[in-house]
């Protein structure tokens, strides 16, 4: 690594007039503002919606009159107030009045010398950034933990029913939308933001306001998912299939509003994690010297980026049905059913893709540190991920074989979703090929990696099962579904960003994580997990629907082994999650690299200084220069040699 | 003026303005490409429901189409106001920045005379949301185009206030031109708003099964 | 800049000249690590292909196959089961002796010994790639052909198109509302029941609808499945050959008692179809 | 001796660190087991209403035990009839829904004859289904209503129906049974009790083998898109459980 001339060091940077303390008016912002805005917004627009339209008014149906725009207007009040009060909106206004940040302003924001008040602000520091995605990450991931132990227990109790049917589609409902936000959040979120930067030499991100605007974006549209159970719940799967959402009570409306806002701070996040990798890489990283980590963010981001509009008009065209009362998608005013569901593949199945590729990219990127060993193969990694990113934009209607909507249909996306399993086959053989011949680093990460390959293969397995119409006749719709998207998801999604989050552990809390507690937890998991939804494959396969209460006495046993098998699994997330704070709070100091090694985010020290590099890097080579030459090219030689003479004596 | 020797620098960052240019350009395409699914979103809820007409229930009642004129005056409105953006940034880039500023002026008129346009259009359409899907769609075509104006507006005083307070320099005016690529991109999205609301309006299916009944 | 036109990554560290294809071959079979994942590969085979037979004995356990449809999935399964087996078993191999065969290095710091540093091996990625090519191949084919099969088989009896075999198939007016299936028959008689009662060995051709929200036709014994959506009509047919009783399901979440919106199909002979015509008023056509 | 005591505190970590986990998991199954607990308590059916066993009859199927229940469907909860408010949809406004009354988790005999008599005191709503205008399942496939025995009534003047059917269970013997309730007329003036003349349905059927059921309205008398939301995706309004012992 060779040296160059400190950048933001820059002698007589001219700087504009200084509004103010450092920061502005986000010198008082915080989040305690932003509950006060948000709050006090949303009570103030309850109070005089409720005045213009009286409670208690009934239309012909019973229907509290204005109900639901009242109730839309007020959750979007508190998401717009709480970004006024978290001080969301000073930037674009300072930008219109020219009141451009001046260099104090961007450290203060950054949060320096802000102690740990910085986590509670408007912090762009993408460390910050980066650390709250990782928290709040962890309580999406225990609600939905959570509400996944009540449906089980519901399931296991076959007997009886524990919850009103109500409770229990809302139950399955807010689990899975909760669980697809932290998962597509677990690794782009932290990791993405927090290490890669680091990991391509850059001071920060390119837009650190927008990185703080999408963290806290995400954060305002938590509280109204949670609300809907509350509010009547979402009574229809997180597919919210149309038009039984809008039949479904007000509930429907925190699930909307969540998504909306959730749409935008993924689209930020894209905007700003694709512009960070292009733009911001240090001096002599060209693209064949970027961490395969990296490439897997750009794909996911790019993926996000382009796909989710169309999951946000699908539920803001579904707001609007239920509350202006335009039939987009009631058949009796000329709506379909089917456009609600192409609008929602069409983010749905991309989506799927956004949550595994950044997990497998940071797998690949920490295995060839646990193998002392050269990525296998760079190339064939950038060409699966181009080909997964390319077709994901044309496999969504295998998602809608059986709802009729054009037979025809089901020959051509069979087609493209049996080719997508090409270049997944390319990210396994990868993996493979890095593990071929190395001598493992068993520790918990690389432990990960074969979770994460064990997993991959057997939900690609079935997912080809799925990708095939005619079996999909059989299994669309069934418990059978449901496990391949766990083994996808769960299996190969979570259990990997578990491994990553080991990984880079160090780095980012600069204390070590305690593996022996984090692997009786993690591996409690997955072997749980594995009994789990394997039986969970038996019950689709004799026939069991998904999102049933009660089902019939044949499917009993599989359901019993599920639910021990699904507490099990609570046990050891317990455990892991008990093992990460525990290290969190005193595990032993960690090095700046404990590992060894070679990608630029270990090479910084640890914590890591506000601009991350006291000098910036130069990059000379690719970070995989591991290994020792084959041993076996020896015997090669003298194969050669036997043929050459052989040759020369002919 | 830069001269090569001594490059102006970004105040926060401290690097040069056009490393930091490059890089906004970048973010404002990425922009564009998000918000262009977006509208392809409702484009495809347009023509799928023209092309399905579930229930017979595409057409508004009693044949009220929404008129045309007013999407294509809205439409131009908002393209007058973009060339007069582009004319200033030319301008700036020549180093005239009171041009600029009488540029963003006018097309800021422009834009808010298009925005009240359809403003007024939404309010006066002849037929309300609940009016079958040909009224829902083209309702929301033209309440994204509403939104965008909102947006172009904002964008257009900004560039006033920044030139104004000396924040856009002839060496430094990359965020008029941003400004200017943003509003290109609205005007393709409103022009496609407006062509498939004027002239997709006939479904092509005549016979469709009417809810829930079954004639073959 | 000169530094960013350093070496590509994938320098070959291989010397020039390459011993003949055959000797590296056998060179290469002949390593001990090779021999014995070709050893697990083959065990693992054994142990992961009679998952095939379990996956249909579970498909069966309900009673079924009862139509040609649902021995063409089942058959579809089975194959599909046997031909991914070795992609599982290859993998599986490849890990259980990794953590085996290879060393494995323990401790907390970083290990010194360091494996070899292989960048890539043209042949290896060459033979995965059309390996698993033809493997998606071979699928997408079995599965367009299945596809066309169960087709012909759904819709090879509509009135629409002359059916090869001899009986008229009957019309069945599938009506999903929230929370229950009812079913009409347009020919004999326009007569309506909560439970689909049809002889065998004559085609069924159904026009499922729904009064509300999307529902899903499933009959699960005999593979048929289709949504009911609301403003629209879908077809699909099948041909039952099987005597008994068997489930229908809804297979799309339909609001509060979506798990209890089941009923029952009655494959009877066709006797017992035309005396169930007439205790319920309706006449015979066929 | 320094030995030993850092052996000892080592040692003691080790418990500690252990305790810790075990209890973390305590923790957080007390947890999920206590809000199941919660959640049930809260989300309790309300008390079963038994047919009550009045003699035998002649039936079809010989000489059975004969049992009546008698239900009532309300427009809405008055002073005289509170109507239920259960449920974990509390919030939401209930002003105007009709319901079945006394109660509706119901229990019925086994293998024998149940006479149901209902007084309907809600108006007419179209019921999309002509299907559920007709008298299914009960003996002689016809019902009473108001006297006059009949198979089927106008659809457009049905105000609700009661619906009995399947449980997914194929241990169990099948049992569907669908009956129309005759509508009140919109310009019905209302007596004493806040409500008008009530339209009288009876009808019998007779049920098998012990088992599970559910029984719910068919005819869109709620809200929200087909008027299939609010009181009709509601337990305990217009829907319930049937029980046969």
């Amino acid at each position: 690594m060779s040296l160059t001339a400190v950048i933001h060091e820059q002698p007589a940077v001219p700087q504009p007039r200084q509004h103010g303390k450092p920061g502005g008016f986000l010198h008082r912002a915080n989040v305690f503002t932003g509950l006060i805005g948000g709050i006090g917004l949303a009570v103030i627009t309850y109070a005089v919606g409720s005045k213009l339209v009286p409670w208690g008014t009934q239309d012909a149906d019973f229907q509290q009159v204005g109900l639901n725009a009242l109730i839309f207007a007020t959750l979007s009040a508190w998401v717009i107030g709480f970004m006024i009060g978290i001080g969301a909106f000073a930037g674009p206004i300072r930008w219109m009045l020219g009141h451009d940040l001046t260099h104090e302003d961007a450290e203060y924001m950054a949060g320096k010398g802000q102690g740990h008040m910085k986590y509670w602000k408007y912090t762009t520091d993408h460390k910050v950034v980066g650390m709250q995605y990782l928290i709040m990450a962890l309580v999406l991931f225990a609600l939905g933990g959570f509400f996944a132990m009540l449906i089980r227990t519901e399931l296991g109790v076959t007997w009886k029913e524990v919850f009103d049917p109500n409770f229990y589609n809302s139950l399955i409902g807010t689990h899975g939308i909760v669980m697809i936000i932290a998962m597509i959040i677990v690794v782009a979120g932290p990791l993405g933001n927090f290490i890669m930067p680091l990991m391509i030499g850059a001071r920060d991100m390119a837009f650190p306001r927008l990185n703080a605007l999408s963290f806290w974006l995400l954060f305002a549209a938590v509280p109204p998912l949670a609300a809907n159970l509350l509010l009547g719940g979402i009574r229809d799967g997180w597919t919210v299939y149309q038009p039984l959402g809008t039949q479904a009570p007000i509930g429907m409306l925190g699930y909307q509003v969540c998504i909306i806002t959730f749409a935008f701070s993924t689209g930020i996040a894209g905007v700003n994690l694709i512009t960070t990798i292009v733009t911001m890489r240090a001096r002599g990283m060209t693209w064949n010297r970027v961490p395969i980590f990296v490439i897997g963010t750009l794909a996911a981001a790019i993926m996000g980026l382009v796909w989710f509009p169309m999951f946000q008009y699908s539920q803001i065209l579904a707001a609007s049905d239920r509350i202006i009362d335009t039939s987009f998608f009631i058949p009796q005013g000329g709506g379909s059913v089917w456009l609600y569901e192409n609008l929602f593949w069409l983010l749905g199945h991309p989506e799927v893709y956004v949550i595994v590729i950044p997990v497998t990219g940071a797998l690949l990127e920490l295995m060839t540190v646990f193998l002392r060993k050269p990525l296998f193969s760079y190339k064939m990694a950038i060409a699966g991920f181009a080909g997964v990113v390319g077709i994901s934009a044309v496999v969504w209607v295998h998602h809608m074989y059986m709802t009729g909507f054009a037979p025809s249909a089901g020959y051509p996306f069979m087609l493209s979703t049996e080719l997508i399993s090409i270049p997944f086959g390319f990210l396994v053989l990868v993996m493979l090929g890095t593990i071929w011949r190395g001598k493992v680093w068993t520790r918990l990460p690389m432990m990960a990696v074969y979770a994460m390959i064990w997993c991959k293969i057997v939900g690609g397995i079935t997912g080809v099962y799925l990708s095939d119409v005619p079996v999909d006749q059989y299994m669309h719709g069934s418990m059978f579904v449901v496990a391949h998207f766990h083994f996808m998801l769960m299996g190969a999604g979570l259990f990997g960003a578990m491994g990553a989050i080991v990984y880079w552990f160090p780095k980012m809390t600069g204390r070590m994580f305690d593996e022996r507690i984090g692997s009786i937890g993690f591996w409690t998991a997955f072997f749980a997990f594995q009994l789990t939804f394997m039986s969970m494959f038996v019950a689709g396969l004799q026939g069991m629907p998904r999102r049933v209460l009660q089902f019939d006495n044949a499917f009993n046993i599989s359901n019993w082994v599920s639910t021990i098998g699904a507490y099990l699994i609570g046990a050891g997330m317990l455990i892991f999650l008990y093992a990460m704070i525990t290290s969190w709070r005193h595990g032993k100091p960690a090095t700046s690299n404990p590992w060894g090694a070679k990608t630029l985010d270990w090479q910084t020290q640890t914590p890591v200084p506000l601009e991350n590099f006291p000098i910036l890097p130069v990059v000379t080579s690719d970070p995989y220069g591991y290994g020792v030459p084959d041993p076996y090219l020896k015997v090669e030689e003298e194969l050669a040699r036997d043929d050459n003479e052989t040759v020369g004596a002919r | 003026m830069s001269t090569p020797t001594s490059p102006v620098l970004y105040p926060t960052t401290g690097e040069p303005v056009e490393v930091n240019a490059r890089r906004n350009r970048l973010g404002v395409w990425l922009c564009i490409a998000s918000d262009a699914t977006g509208t392809v979103a409702l484009l495809i809820a347009y023509s799928y429901l023209w092309s399905l007409n579930v229930n017979d229930g595409w057409a508004p009642p009693k044949g009220a189409w929404a008129p045309a004129w007013p999407f294509w005056a809205i439409v131009s409105g908002l393209v007058l106001g973009t060339i007069t953006m582009w004319w200033g940034v030319k301008g700036i880039s020549k180093g005239h920045i009171s041009r600029l500023i009488a540029a963003a002026l006018l097309s800021t008129l422009l834009v808010l005379a298009a925005f009240l346009g359809q403003i007024i259009q939404l309010s006066t359409f002849p037929f309300g949301p609940a009016d079958g899907a040909y009224a829902s769609a083209t309702q929301w075509l033209a309440l994204a185009t509403a939104l965008h104006l909102a947006v172009v507006l904002f964008l257009t005083l900004a560039i006033i206030g920044r030139t104004r307070a000396g924040r856009i320099a002839p060496d430094n005016h990359s965020h008029a031109r941003f400004v200017a690529m943003w509003m290109t991109w609205v005007c393709v999205a409103a022009i496609l708003g407006a062509l498939f609301a004027t002239v997709m309006t006939d479904s092509p299916n005549t016979n469709s099964p009417s809810f829930g009944t079954f004639q073959e | 800049m000169s530094i960013d036109s350093q070496t590509p990554i994938d320098e070959p560290e291989v010397p020039t000249n390459r011993p003949e294809p055959t000797h590296r071959m056998k060179e290469w079979l002949s390593r001990p690590y090779v021999r014995r994942i070709l050893l697990i590969f083959v065990i693992l085979n054994i142990v992961i292909v009679p998952i095939a037979w379990l996956v249909v004995h579970f498909m069966e356990l309900s009673g079924g196959p009862a139509s040609s449809i649902m021995v063409e999935l089942e058959k579809t399964v089975f194959v599909f089961t046997i031909v991914s087996a070795p992609l599982m078993a290859i993998t599986a191999s490849i890990l259980i002796y990794s953590l085996l065969g290879w060393g494995r290095v323990t401790g907390e710091e970083p290990p010194m010994q360091e494996s070899p540093a292989i960048r890539t091996n043209g042949i290896a990625v060459v033979a995965w790639v059309s390996a698993t090519s033809l493997l998606a191949t071979f699928l997408v084919i079995w599965g367009l052909m299945e596809l066309a099969t169960i087709t012909s088989y759904a819709y090879g009896s509509t009135p629409a198109n002359q059916q090869p075999n001899a009986t008229k198939a009957i019309d069945v007016n599938v009506t999903g509302q929230q929370w229950l299936w009812t079913f009409e028959y347009p020919d004999q008689g326009k007569i309506e029941s909560d439970v689909l009662v049809v002889p065998i060995n004559t085609p069924l051709y159904f026009n499922v609808t729904s009064k509300d929200v999307v529902h899903n036709f499933w009959i699960v014994e005999l593979g048929v499945k289709i949504d009911a959506n609301p403003g629209a009509i879908t077809n699909t047919g099948v041909t039952p050959d099987k005597l008994g009783t068997f489930n229908i399901r809804c297979a799309e979440l339909c609001g509060l008692h979506h798990a209890y919106m089941e009923t029952k199909i009655e494959v009877v002979t066709q006797d017992q179809f035309d005396s169930w015509l007439r205790e319920q008023g309706g006449k015979r056509t066929i | 001796m320094r030995e030993q005591r850092s052996q000892l505190t080592r040692w003691r970590g080790e418990v500690k660190r252990l305790l810790f986990t075990v209890l973390t998991v305590l923790i957080g199954a007390g947890i999920v087991a206590g809000s199941v607990w919660l959640l049930m308590d809260r989300q309790a059916a309300p008390a079963t209403l038994k047919a009550k066993i009045v003699g035998t009859a002649a039936t079809p199927q010989g000489n059975l035990p004969h049992a009546t229940l008698d239900l009532s469907i309300y427009p809405q909860s008055s002073a005289s009839v509170p109507g239920p408010d259960t449920g974990v949809n509390a919030v939401i406004d209930k002003f105007g829904w009709p319901f079945y009354w006394p109660s509706t988790s119901l229990e019925l005999p086994a293998h024998s004859l149940v006479t149901i008599t209902v007084h309907q005191y809600d108006g007419a709503s179209t019921v999309w289904n002509p299907y559920f205008a007709k008298v299914h399942g009960t003996v002689g496939g016809t019902a009473s209503f108001n006297g006059k025995t009949k198979t089927e009534i106008d659809p457009a003047n049905v105000a609700h129906t009661f619906t009995i059917h399947q449980y997914p269970q194929s241990t169990q013997p099948y049992f569907f049974v669908s009956v129309p309730m005759l509508a009140v007329a919109d310009n019905a003036k209302n007596e004493a009790n806040g409500y008008p003349k009530a339209e009288v349905m009876e009808f019998s059927f007779i049920t098998g083998a012990p088992g599970d059921y559910i029984w719910n309205c068919e005819d869109p008398c709620g809200s929200g898109y087909v008027d299939f939301g609010a009181v009709m995706s509601e337990r305990g309004w217009m829907s319930g459980t049937v029980t046969v012992v």
